[in-house]
């Protein structure tokens, strides 16, 4: 393996957040970000290549390593305890804030038809919905928008990946 | 699905009501109000005699189900001139409907994801080579703004004297001004009001901009002058950063 | 990669301490130790063998994937300068002088119930809290307040901005 790519394996395994192309070229001297991002996809296509328990995956917007999906039943049974669940309603709500943001409560509460006030504080203090600013209309209300750790916990790399919401007039046909 | 498991797993009126449609095998864009308004009502009853917790918001759906039901029984009136013609009452209901129908199905497919900590692991071992602040025993966390909220709340949870709890928009607005005026000073050395306030003269940036000057003075961390009874009055920093 | 080796790898991966071949044969069933102890083995060669930027090492009777110890220079250059990154009390300290500035130190003392000095001191470090000036009273007390940093760092317009305490009630219920 080229000492380069060596060097950035270790950093993707040691950063404790998905490692963007960015953070390489300042620790990197001599860089650029192209170079970056294709050994960033000769590292995915050599873990893969391997067969490897581990893969490199692109998360919000930078590189991290995974354990494969497929291996979860093993994974699960070395770490005791249930996993964090969502509640349903975290969920929908959180579908709400994904696909409408940056949206303010009041819209949220329209489209879920009850009030999420428990629901929007969940996902606040889980961090996976965070505070845009202020609305500029009479009240400032809050707004609303999804952080970097919801891409991460849903495995996405951007909100492009999303997948597309269904329209309106789609179900009306 | 029996009607006992699924009581509590209603996420709300909209929920119930897709339920009902669903089970009922009815077709979205004409419901039968009177049907499912007796089924709706029927299962309110049922949750109250269960002493579940009925949201305000159930009721709030079964007014307008009643609403609806007797807009359609009534025969179409001549004097109800504000009514569109043809408007089906039950339009806003069933578009209020599909839009909740389809963030319900967002929540299932982001739930279907490969989610992390139940279907895929990042590196479990803590991280390596600690940066200075994590040596020192205390664990670093990322913060945003409800963080910082939540942990003043946290600190003054335990104030007797309600009026510490309130955070007040204008004091906010003040501490705003008195921090760009100070950042001004220091850079400039000495500015008049005119300058301070710059090309932005609304109302309220005037008035706040004048009691941060007055409450600057009153702290003696700035001095005023004035050249003459008319004249600028200048502004300077009364004590060194 | 043989599928056992591939969950072997997972399972060390994900382990928050290093792993043990007892524990592997609790979770695989149908292996022996002496069978885990010789694909761990294996592991650490492949590893070897790639030049690979992270190492499989046995640590504690148990192993554990690490980054290669002359790569410790370029892990050093990624840990520094993470932006936003507080402990509790840094937190603490700084939502009291967000709320309550100007304000002397003696004022974030009585309300934090604490001697607030070090984390003040890193505050000002971090330039998210800076001295505005000296209060007209017998010592002099110094004056604090956010600087234009703290409004970058979490992403505010202006101080009014700040969500109040009232909203964030109104969302607990």
């Amino acid at each position: 393996m080229e000492e380069k790519v060596a060097i950035i394996e270790a950093l993707i395994f040691a950063s404790e957040t998905p490692l963007t192309a960015e953070r390489v070229v300042e620790i990197l001297p001599g860089t650029d970000k192209k170079e970056i991002v294709l050994l960033f996809g000769e590292l995915v296509r050599e873990y893969e290549q391997r067969g490897s328990g581990v893969c490199l995956r692109e998360i919000a917007g930078g590189f991290q390593f995974r354990t494969r999906a497929d291996l979860a039943p093993w994974i699960r049974k070395l770490k005791t305890g249930r996993p964090a669940m969502l509640s349903q309603a975290a969920l929908e709500t959180l579908a709400v804030v994904a696909y409408r943001q940056p949206l303010v409560k009041a819209e949220i509460d329209r489209i879920r038809g009850v009030d999420v006030s428990g629901a929007l504080k969940g996902l606040l203090e889980k961090k996976l919905v965070r505070i845009v600013g202020r609305k500029d209309v009479p009240g400032k209300p809050i707004i609303y928008g999804t952080t970097r750790k919801f891409l991460e916990v849903f495995n996405l790399r951007d909100l492009s990946e999303l997948p597309t919401l269904r329209e309106l007039k789609d179900l009306q046909e | 699905m029996s009607y006992e498991i699924k009581l509590d797993i209603f996420e709300g009126p909209l929920d119930l009501l897709l339920y009902l449609i669903r089970k009922n095998e009815i077709d979205i864009y004409n419901i039968p109000i009177a049907l499912i308004t007796a089924q709706y009502l029927a299962y309110l009853e049922m949750m109250r005699s269960l002493n579940l917790d009925l949201a305000g918001e159930y009721l709030v759906l079964a007014s307008t189900l009643i609403h609806i039901k007797s807009k359609l029984l009534l025969p179409p009136d001549e004097s109800e001139g504000e009514e569109e013609e043809g408007e089906d009452p039950r339009a806003e209901l069933v578009q209020q409907l599909l839009e909740y129908q389809i963030f319900k199905e967002a929540a299932l497919r982001l739930e279907n994801r490969p989610l992390l900590e139940r279907d895929v692991f990042t590196r479990g071992a803590p991280g390596e080579a600690p940066s200075a602040a994590e040596e020192e025993g205390e664990a670093m966390m990322e913060v945003g703004v409800f963080e910082l909220v939540a942990a003043f709340r946290r600190i003054v949870a335990g104030f007797d004297r309600p009026e510490e709890l309130e955070i007040d928009a204008e004091k906010m607005s003040l501490a705003d001004r008195i921090n760009e005026i100070m950042e001004m000073l220091s850079e400039k050395q000495q500015m008049t009001f005119v300058e301070l306030i710059g090309d932005r003269t609304d109302r309220r940036r005037i008035i706040y901009t004048f009691l941060a000057i007055l409450e600057l003075m009153k702290l003696r961390m700035i001095r005023a002058y004035q050249s003459g009874p008319f004249g600028a009055i200048r502004l300077f920093l009364a004590v060194e950063g």
